[in-house]
Parts: C-alpha cells; structure tokens; sequence
C-alpha cells in the first residue's frame, strides 16, 4: 500500500473563543495519494478555504482555533511541527495556489524575483541557479519566452499569464502536495481550460497530489478523478468523479447536480433546486445538517449524526443514501 | 505652488497689519494718510501688488525687514539652519521610531504587544503640546526636578553645546508626535500584512523578517513617504514656531512669530513663500521616489 | 439585424445601429449593435467579460451616453426623449445587478428600499403602496415581515429576491437582468432562475438575460445573441443556436462551456507582444486573432451580417451570424 | 443600526470610560453655561500663589483667583470651541466633500482641491495668526481659522468614501429609477459616510482643544473669559518659581478629556467598522 501524499485526520476548525465559538470545519479526514488530483466541493461558506488554511497553518493565531487528529505529507506529520519547522515545509512540500492572482502576487517585485526567492529559500541559495530554475518552471507551464514573464511586474500580465506564473512559483520546488483553491473562478472561459490544462500537465509529470477547491463540480470534473461534497463543514460524500455524476448518494450531492444548467439541443424541461436555505453556521440543526431540506430523511436524521468512514476513498454520511 | 502663495498673500499683506496708524500715530489727517498709504503702496489695485510681490520672490529681492532694516535674505540665511538643526534630530526620531514601534504593533496585532503600544500611544496623543514642553521644564530644566538642561535660549558653538540646548526641544517634539506617528504607521502597515500577497508569502514558508522588511516595508512606502515628505514644510515652520517661542531659540519660527505680530511685511511674504517652495519641492521629491517605489507608477 | 426579420409583430424593444464608447478610448464598447427582443420573450445575450453586453443595459437605461444610434422602445427612441418621457420609460423597463448585497442601500430596510420606487413613479397611495410591497414580496417568495430588516441581514440567496422585488413593484414591461445570478451558487442560482421563469410566466414580462455562461442561457432563452469585443456576431433563436451554432466563436465557447468535452488549447500565444498586440483595435473581423477557421479575408475586412437559410421549417426564425465563412461573395460557402 | 453599534460601544470598556469622561466634562460645561458653576472665574478671592486648602482646592494664581474656579469655567471654553469648530468644518466638509466627490472629475470638484490643496500647504500657525490680524482681532477669528482649516481632512474623507459609494450597485439602482442627484446623494450616499463622519468630528473636536490650547499661549487664542491654554500660558512662568497650581490642573483636565474622546473615537471606529456594517 503506498503512503499518501497528504493524509488529513480529523480536522476541525472554530471561529470565535468561548461559548460564542462557530465550528466551521468539523471532523474532516481525507487521503490523496501522489499524482492523484482530488476536488472538494461545495456552497459558499461551507468551509472549503477553511480547510485549506489549517492544513496549510495560515490560519491566525487569535480568534481562530484549529484541532486535527495529524496531518501527514508524505507520511510525515506537520501538524505538530514550531513555525520555524513548519516554514521549511510550506512552499517545499507542500504548495498553494490562491483564486485571485492579481493580489496574491507582490506588485512591487517582478515575478522573476518573487519565484527564485521560493527557490532559494527551500533548494539553492545560489543565484544563479535559482534564475535557472525560475526560467525552467515558467517555461514548464507554457509560456514560450520565460525571460520575458520574469521580467514583469504582476500588473503588466493578464489574469491567466498572472495564474500560470503562480502555478509556476507553485511548482519551482517541485512539492508533494499543491492546493488550489479556486485557482480559475476569477478568470474567463477559454483561460480557464489553459490553466486546468497546464495544472493537469504538470501534475501528471511530477507526479504531485492535489487538492483541488472549487464551488464549480463542472471545472472538478475536468480536473480530478476523486471528489469530496462538503455541506456546513462536514464531508458528506467522497468518490470518483465519474461516480458522483453517475450516483450521487447523498440527497444533498444529488441535489447540487440536478442545480446545474445543462446544455443540449433541447430546451431543458424544469430547473429542479433544493428546498430551503444552507442553515447559519452559528445556529446548525443537531444530527445531518442537511436533514431539513431533505425529502429522505426520517426522525434519526436529526437525532444522530451519520459519519463518513474516515480514510476511505469512498463513503457518503447519510442513513438514507441514493 | 501659486494658490499657496496668493491666499496667504491676500490674508498676510492684503488683508494684513495695516502700518498707516503706527506710522502715524493717533489722530492723523485724512491728508497724511493718503500720503503714507500711497508711499507704502497701499492704494495700488490688489493685482499689482500681488505681481510685484511676486516677482520680489522669483528674483530673490525680498527687500529689508521694516523692524530693523535687515535684508530679509540675511534673515532667513541666519534663522533657517537654526530652525533645521532644532527640529530635524526630534523629525527623524520622532519617525523612525513611531516606524519601528508600528511595525512591531501590526505584526503583534492583537496581542497583548500591540494593546501595550496603542495604549501608549493613545495617552501620547492626549497630552498637549504645551504641557508637554512645561512637564519637560519641570522635569529636566529647573531645580524641582534634574535641572540639567537650560530653560531657554541657543548659545551653540560645538556639539557639546548643541546637545546642551537641543535635547530638551527634540524630546518635546519627539513626544507629541510620536504617539500620531505610531498610530499612523501600524494603520498602514497592519492592512500591508493583511494583504493577500504576505499571505502568500507565509504560505510559501517566508521568515517573519523577509515578509517585513522586505515586503511589507517596500510596499507601504508610498504612504509613509508621502506623510514623511509633506510633514516637512509644517514641521520646519509651525512646529519650530511654539518650540522656537517657548525656548527662546533665534529661529525662522520665531522671526515669523514676531513679524506676525508687529506686522512686518517684508519678512511675511519671504516666508510665505518659502512654505510654497519647500512645498512644491516636496512634491516633487515625493512624485521622485514614487516612480522608484511603485513600479505600476513607473511603468504602467 | 432585425432589420431583415420578417417578424410581423414590431419588437417591444429595438437597437439600431448602436455604439457606446467609454471616456475617449480608442474600442468602442459597444459597436454598431442590432437588436431587438419581443413582448413576453427572453433575449439571451452572451459575451465573455468586456464583451459590452453591460454597456447595452447601462445605455437602454440611459445610465451612460450612447454614441450613436438608436433604441426604440415601442417605436419611441429612447436617447432623445425629454426627462418626462424618460421617467414613464423607465417605469416600463427594471433592471437587476449581479451583486444583491451590492444593489441594495445599505441603511435603507426592505420596507423603504420597496417603496421608493412607488414614491418616485407616484404610483398609488399609501394604503395601497404597502399593499402592492406584500404582494410583490410574496410574489418573489418572501413574508412581508422581511420589511423593517436590512439587506445585510439576508443570505445571497434573499438579497437577490429582494431586488427582484423592487425591479417588479412598479408591474414593467421589461426586465434587464445583468448577470443576476453569476455570483449566486448553483443551488441559489437554480432557486433564483427557476423564481424568474415563474415570473414571466405569470406576468408576461419580456426579459433581457445577460450572462457570460451559456448552461444558462439555454435554461432561460428564447433567443441568443452572442457579443464579442462590442460586436454582435450572432443572433437566433435558442433551439437554432444551440443545434448548430454558426460563427466560430459561438462554437468555441460552446465547446468550453459543455464539460463533457476535454479542454481546447487555444494556440499557446502566451507572450507580453502578443497579448498586448491582441488588445489592439483592428479594422477587420474582431475575432480574426483567435478564430480557428481563419481565412485571409478575415484580415483584411470586415465580415457583414447574414441570414442563414434553412432548408427546413426554421427558416422562419432568422438566424444572422457575422462571418465571412457564410458570406458568398467574400467566404466559402459552410 | 445604532443599536448594534451601541450594543459593542456598551461592551468596550475603553470606549465605555471614554464616553463616561467626555458626559462628565460635558456636565460640568452645562453647569458653567446655566451658571450653576465656574461663576467667580474672575474673582480675586485669596492671596497670590495660595497652596490648596479647603476654601481654594487648587490653590491660587498669581493674582489670587481660585485655579478651581478658573479650570471649571476652562471646561465650559473648551467646549464651546470645540462643538463650534466640530459642527462648522464637519458640515462644511461634509458638503464639499459630497459636491467633490459626486461631481468628480468636474471643475467644481477641481476647484475644490485646489482649494483644499493651497489650505493643506499653508503652515497653520502662520495662517491663524494672518486671520487673527485680517479680523482685526475678533474674539472669533481662532474658531475662522480652525474652521477654515479643519474641513479639509473631513472633506477629503467623504470625497473618497462618496467616490467610493458612487460606483456600488445600489447607486447605479437608484439612477436607473431616475431618481435625481441631491436626493440620491442624502438618501443613499451621505447615510453611509456617517460613521466616518462621527469618528471624523470626535477627531477634530480633539484637534481643536488641542489647538485652542496652543492659540491661546501664543496670544492668538481666547480673548475674554479664561481657558485651558490661558492658565498652561499662566503657568509658564510661574512653574520656574515652582507654582504648579495652574499647570496641573490646567494640564490634568486637558488631559482627562482629551483622552476621553481619544478612546471614545477609538471604540466608535471599531463599533462602527464599516467593512461590518457596509460590506
């Protein structure tokens, strides 16, 4: 059996200190093993980026308050690693990529420099292999003249070449694990199909893991073989992609699918949405949070909480499944 | 640069001290005061003299002080270095160190650091000028409390003794504007760090001191830059003027105080004018090093 | 290209020929643009961001100054109507935002939000104003106890019936909605395209749809038109455009937009020249430095506006499309 | 709205002792104004330079007048200045920056930077004494001079928060009904900056005792009556003899309400935080 790249267990996040405190993330245990890219979906306010920033530690220290069974990259836990520790990780193991390029990247340094200064931090103090491998990782996501693009000051490249440069700087240490979150929601169509391309590509390559974050299950098609549903910060269901599209289990899964537009010659009949509104985090119904705006759901549902088992590739956190 | 010097024209000399019954003391004629207006050039249109005044200032002719009959260029010649030399160590101080101590509150932000800076800062705000410049007297200039410095006064003619007159003034500048400097740089400074890109930067393993100094600093210079620079002129000729009359300190604040009050024109207008070139100047300073900062200035 | 229609009932609404230009830039944001949408019918119009389709709803509503051309409403031109005849036009036509939160006053409760269009249109009395406000609220699906609430007290979700409730409280003709459901997630959007479909079947209102995402278009539509750089390339009814779209741009974005499909490179032109030489305006078809099926001609000059004759029973429904692959005379023939 | 802003003041205990100094002071200046205290301001009711006994708390000044009285009535000044100076540059700001910043980009708003921009280069002392001397003498040109000078900041403010306004949805909503420009700006606009506005007017207020008290020493300030920065200008002298009567009571209540409204602006901005409020 191989070890996952990045092993997350247990993890729960709240905002808030004391009795006021909302718990956003809630038990979340998930594997991904190297060169599997896997998506996780759901609602706005679901907890996804939550989840991102405590794996990642970039949650801040006051108001917010993070617990987690371990998280392993590569087999190795950085949960409980001192900062300094952990800042020999972040950036070399394990990468982010953020949804809006254009105020994730310092405007006043050149994308050259803000790529060989990760390079150097985590691989090779040496300049000048730096600028090497800065060039190299510019030119491994598809730009044809690097120099050029290491040259630039962010607000001289267009939204995708501002992406691709990020997915660079991801890449230039060539980590385990890359998380993107939401990384083409800011950007149009046809961008968009490049940048999942090239993250495609290169993961493919060097065989990274990746978490893929979006609230578009359309883009996580195209771009993961597993997926995770996130509802009120629990997982609900964890599967395949082709499975999620095929049969949903949960209710909420179906649901969520039945939402999105289609296309097709035909007009299609009737929309069909989901009762009701995503309950306020501060005020969650007890049991499946889900159980009101379910049409299969029974007393138990609100009694108990249905789980997901934990490191399975495969589950769904319901009584009733599909 | 031209608004600056026309308003204060109009108020200053316009509007201004008007000599005519000092000259002539009580109960003239009408004659006589037609007489003494149309010599001091009071009844010519008010555009006139404001081109006259004008040209005074582009050719450096400023005339002679009506008080004593000194050119208004040695005036200045002899009290602007004076001014600089008072409140140049209290400037700089005063905003490298509410600098560091708003660094050091933005990255603590929150915490029990931060509380402790603010707080400080806050009482620094709350205490006036003035009773800043007494307390300090009391404390260090007369026999009730270390009586080490001079009450008053500028005798200066070498390091020791600039110490000796210099100190108490820098300390009173240092102080009342410390606490608005503080509060002013962690403003800035706390929304830099919130910016996406230092997230980015700590997300990608950057050491504390790397997303400070060389991020966070680079990126907020602008603004601080822009408070550095335009604080310049004020703080030259407003804050020189309460330390200057206060401590007794032969500078341009002093000679403006009194020109003020005893309606001196010449040396007015030679000030007021010298606001708006350290005025201009520091724009265009500023405007300088933006384009070095910022390079979305420097190549849009 | 309305022009060429053989509709027999005239168009509710009516573009002529309309450009709309922003503050001395060189591209027109919105180019010589023919259009129209029929009473009780929902015109589609697509356009990736910067597309000008914004600008078409801002210049209907007189928002920002039309360069030239003209908008008849009901046979009336709009831009050179006195501010009289403005104010009943813009009783007749609503428009909805893409952000709710951002389109409601903030300081302003439901209630009072509700009521100043009544008050400005002077529509009814006091008594009867409140009463119109419930019904309306109740009509988009809110309890009328909603009304001393502020709009930062609702979900996403709520805020956008709220300001589809103010866009129908004075009963128009035509609602402009301006990417009202693109920042909403997907089970509010279909809870929010499902409430407006209801709507316009029960009040036979017309609908000026403006979206970026062609799924829904296609759940909405009657009629597409599709916006390229200020240009309208095509324009046909719903069934006809998603059967076979014409110009090679529609079938690009058709292409990204249906998920099944693995993505299409576009040519890697990733480099600062190209990117900024594609910025620049050229004399010739808009979408040339991109177009797949590029010919010579593409070049050189610009494509003018076709029918495309259906042999079968759809060749009543006009389908125009602006490329010279359909143009006989300068193309070759599809 | 105000009520949730009162719940988190309420619950800030900064704020909370702020608010309690500056309703204090205030009393105090009511009591003087409806002449129930601070009345024998101007009476010479002991010996020069007493010591603080029951009959004179603060002692004496140099001429005899009880320091207690004097402070008292002091309070009364300071905020006859500071309410004077606070409501004219605010609403004054509150305008131009409103014209400014709805008509931006226009001369009028050209005309008004300018004109904001020449006040802002303008050295302030320099520029109260000018008016003090172009009133001749007024006992009003200190409060003219601060006026004139203080809208500026507020102005700038609701320049940039109008622009800012300006280009949100809910403006644009109200153009497309029609609705003509004033009535959008005081419906819709200026209900928005007023969180800006109240903290704004707590920082000028601070600015114009802090300034009155400077005017004041320098003999630009106060003309009849006695203030704060009379009794600092008092003491000036007198501290060098080792009278500190004068100083500290002067420099305490200053002080005191000073940093009463300090906390108070600051606990205001946070209670009123408008990314909370106006997201």
């Amino acid at each position: 059996m191989t070890v996952p790249a990045l092993r997350v267990s247990g993890l729960s996040v709240w905002i808030g200190s004391g009795a006021d405190s909302i718990q956003v993330v809630d038990g979340v245990s998930f594997d991904i093993d190297p060169g599997e890219a896997t998506g996780l979906v759901g609602e706005s306010g679901c907890g996804k980026t939550m989840t991102a920033m405590a794996i990642l530690g970039l949650l801040p220290s006051t108001g917010v308050r993070v617990s987690c069974d371990h998280i392993e990259i590569n087999g190795r836990d950085v949960s409980r690693l001192n900062t300094a520790q952990r800042r020999k990780v972040l950036g070399r193991d394990i990468a982010m990529i953020f949804q809006q390029p254009a105020t994730a990247l310092d405007p006043v340094f050149t994308m050259g420099q803000q790529i060989s200064a990760v390079y150097r931090r985590h691989a090779d103090g040496n300049q000048r292999r730096a600028h090497e491998a800065m060039l190299a990782s510019l030119e491994s996501v598809g730009f044809e003249r690097p120099e050029e693009i290491a040259q630039a000051y962010p607000h001289e490249l267009s939204g995708g070449m501002r992406q691709l440069s990020m997915i660079a700087m991801a890449m230039v240490c060539k980590p385990a694990v890359i998380i993107a979150d939401e990384p083409t929601t800011a950007l149009d169509s046809s961008t968009r199909a490049l940048i999942l391309h090239q993250l495609q590509q290169l993961q493919a390559l060097h065989g990274t893991a990746m978490l893929f974050i979006s609230h578009d299950l359309g883009v996580v098609r195209q771009s993961c073989r597993n997926v995770m549903v996130m509802y009120c910060g629990r997982l609900i269901e964890k599967t395949d992609c082709q499975n999620l599209f095929s049969h949903a289990r949960h209710p909420y899964s179906a649901g969520l699918l039945s939402c999105i537009p289609q296309l097709g010659a035909t007009r299609p009949g009737r929309i069909s949405s989901i009762p009701g509104q995503v309950p306020a985090l501060a005020d969650l119904p007890s049991g499946c949070h889900f159980a009101a705006r379910c049409n299969r759901s029974e007393p138990r549902c609100s009694e108990s909480t249905p789980v997901l088992d934990a490191q399975d590739k495969k589950g769904v956190a319901c009584f009733r499944p599909l | 640069m031209l608004g600056v010097t026309f308003i204060s024209f109009l108020l200053m000399v316009y509007f201004g001290p008007d000599k005519t019954y000092e000259l002539l003391g009580k109960n003239p004629t009408e004659e006589q005061i037609r007489e003494v207006r149309h010599e001091l050039g009071y009844d010519r249109p008010f555009l006139v003299r404001y081109g006259d005044y004008l040209r005074e200032l582009v050719t450096f002719d400023l005339g002679l002080s009506d008080s004593n009959g000194e050119p208004v260029a040695a005036i200045l010649a002899r009290t602007l270095p004076v001014s600089l030399a008072l409140v140049l160590p209290g400037f700089v101080i005063g905003n490298l160190l509410g600098l560091a101590l708003g660094l050091l509150a933005a990255w603590y932000r929150g915490k029990w650091l931060d509380k402790l800076v603010m707080s400080a800062s806050v009482v620094g705000m709350s205490i006036s000028f003035i009773v800043i410049i007494i307390g300090l007297q009391i404390l260090l200039c007369t026999p009730y409390g270390l009586n080490l410095f001079p009450v008053r006064g500028w005798q200066v003619d070498g390091p020791g003794s600039y110490l000796y007159y210099v100190t108490v003034p820098t300390l009173a500048l240092v102080l009342v504007t410390l606490g608005y400097n503080t509060r002013f740089y962690r403003a800035v400074m706390a929304e830099e760090i919130e910016r996406d890109h230092i997230r980015t930067l700590r997300a990608y393993g950057a050491s504390p001191a790397e997303q400070l100094f060389k991020h966070v600093l680079k990126n907020s210079l602008v603004p601080v830059l822009t408070r550095i620079m335009f604080s310049i002129p004020f703080v030259v000729i407003s804050g020189s003027l309460l330390l200057e009359s206060y401590f007794g300190i032969p500078g341009i604040g002093l000679v403006t105080f009194n020109a003020i009050t005893s309606g001196d024109q010449p040396i007015l207008k030679a000030v007021v004018g010298l606001t708006g070139i350290l005025f201009v100047v520091a724009l265009m300073i500023n405007d300088m090093l933006y384009s070095l900062v910022d390079p979305r200035i420097a190549r849009p | 290209m309305s022009n060429s229609s053989l509709q027999t009932k005239p168009p509710m609404l009516e573009l002529q020929d309309l450009s709309v230009s922003f503050d001395r830039q060189r591209q027109l944001a919105v180019d010589r643009v023919n259009l129209s949408i029929q009473e009780g019918l929902t015109l589609g119009l697509v356009g990736s961001s910067g597309a000008g389709k914004s600008s078409i709803a801002r210049a209907i509503m007189r928002l920002h100054d039309a360069d030239s051309g003209k908008i008849l409403f009901r046979g009336e031109d709009i831009l050179r109507m006195d501010p009289r005849e403005m104010k009943a036009v813009r009783q007749r036509i609503q428009l909805v935002f893409q952000d709710p939160l951002a389109s409601l006053s903030p300081r302003r409760s439901v209630g009072q939000t509700l009521l100043e269009p009544l008050q400005h249109f002077a529509l009814g009395d006091t008594l009867s104003r409140q009463e119109k406000i419930r019904h309306t609220l109740h009509t988009v699906g809110l309890d009328h106890d909603v009304l001393r609430r502020y709009p930062h007290q609702f979900s996403a979700g709520q805020q956008q019936r709220i300001a589809i409730a103010r866009a129908l409280v004075t009963d128009p003709d035509l609602l402009i909605a301006d990417e009202a459901v693109a920042s909403l997630d997907v089970s509010i959007q279909a809870q929010i395209l499902e409430l407006i479909l209801d709507l316009q079947k029960d009040l036979g209102i017309a609908l000026l749809f403006i979206s970026h995402d062609l799924a829904v278009i296609r759940q909405i539509a009657d009629e597409v038109a599709i916006m390229y750089r200020g240009q309208l390339l095509e324009q046909s009814s719903a069934d006809a455009f998603f059967s076979g779209p014409a110009h090679p741009y529609s079938r690009a974005l058709l292409t990204f937009a249906s998920s099944a499909e693995p993505p299409r490179l576009p040519d890697g032109n990733w480099n600062l020249e190209q990117a900024r030489s594609a910025m620049e305006v050229n004399a010739s078809c808009v979408f040339a430095h991109k177009c797949a099926e590029k010919m010579p001609v593409c070049e050189q000059l610009e494509p003018r506006s076709h029918r495309i004759q259906y042999r079968d029973e759809r060749a009543m429904e006009p389908h125009c499309v602006k490329c010279h692959l359909y143009d006989e005379a300068t193309g070759n023939e599809n | 709205m105000m009520r949730e802003t009162w719940q988190r003041l309420k619950s800030d205990p900064y704020g909370l002792s702020g608010l309690i100094v500056v309703s204090v002071f205030f009393l105090i200046a009511s009591c003087v104004w409806s002449g129930l205290l601070g009345q024998g301001w101007y009476e010479v009711s002991g010996t020069r330079w007493e010591g603080i006994s029951a009959e004179h708390w603060f002692g004496t000044n140099l001429i005899g007048q009880d320091i207690l009285q004097r402070t008292l009535f002091g309070t009364a000044t300071a905020f006859e200045v500071g309410l004077t100076v606070t409501i004219c540059s605010t609403l004054l700001g509150t305008v131009m920056g409103a014209l400014s910043g709805w008509y931006n980009h226009s001369w009028l708003d050209e005309i008004i930077l300018w004109l904001k921009g020449v006040l802002d280069a303008i050295p302030f002392y320099l520029f109260a004494a000018a008016v003090a001397f172009a009133l001749q003498g007024s006992p009003w040109a200190m409060h003219v001079a601060m006026i004139v000078t203080f809208w500026t900041t507020t102005a700038r403010i609701i320049r940039g928060e109008v622009i800012r306004i300006k280009q949100r949805g809910f403006i644009e909503a109200a153009r497309a009904i029609g609705l003509p420009g004033l009535k959008t700006v005081f419906r819709h606009v200026l209900p928005n900056t007023f969180h800006l506005l109240l903290v704004q007017a707590s920082i000028v207020f601070v600015a114009a005792i802090n300034t009155e008290v400077i005017l004041s020493f320098l003999g630009l300030g106060i003309q009849d009556g006695v203030s704060w920065g009379l009794m600092l200008a008092e003491s000036s002298q007198e501290v060098l003899a080792g009278h500190f009567g004068n100083f500290l009571a002067a420099g305490t209540a200053l002080f005191l309400l000073l940093m009463g409204f300090n906390l108070l602006a600051d606990a205001l901005q946070d209670a009123l935080d408008s990314r909370r409020i106006v997201r």
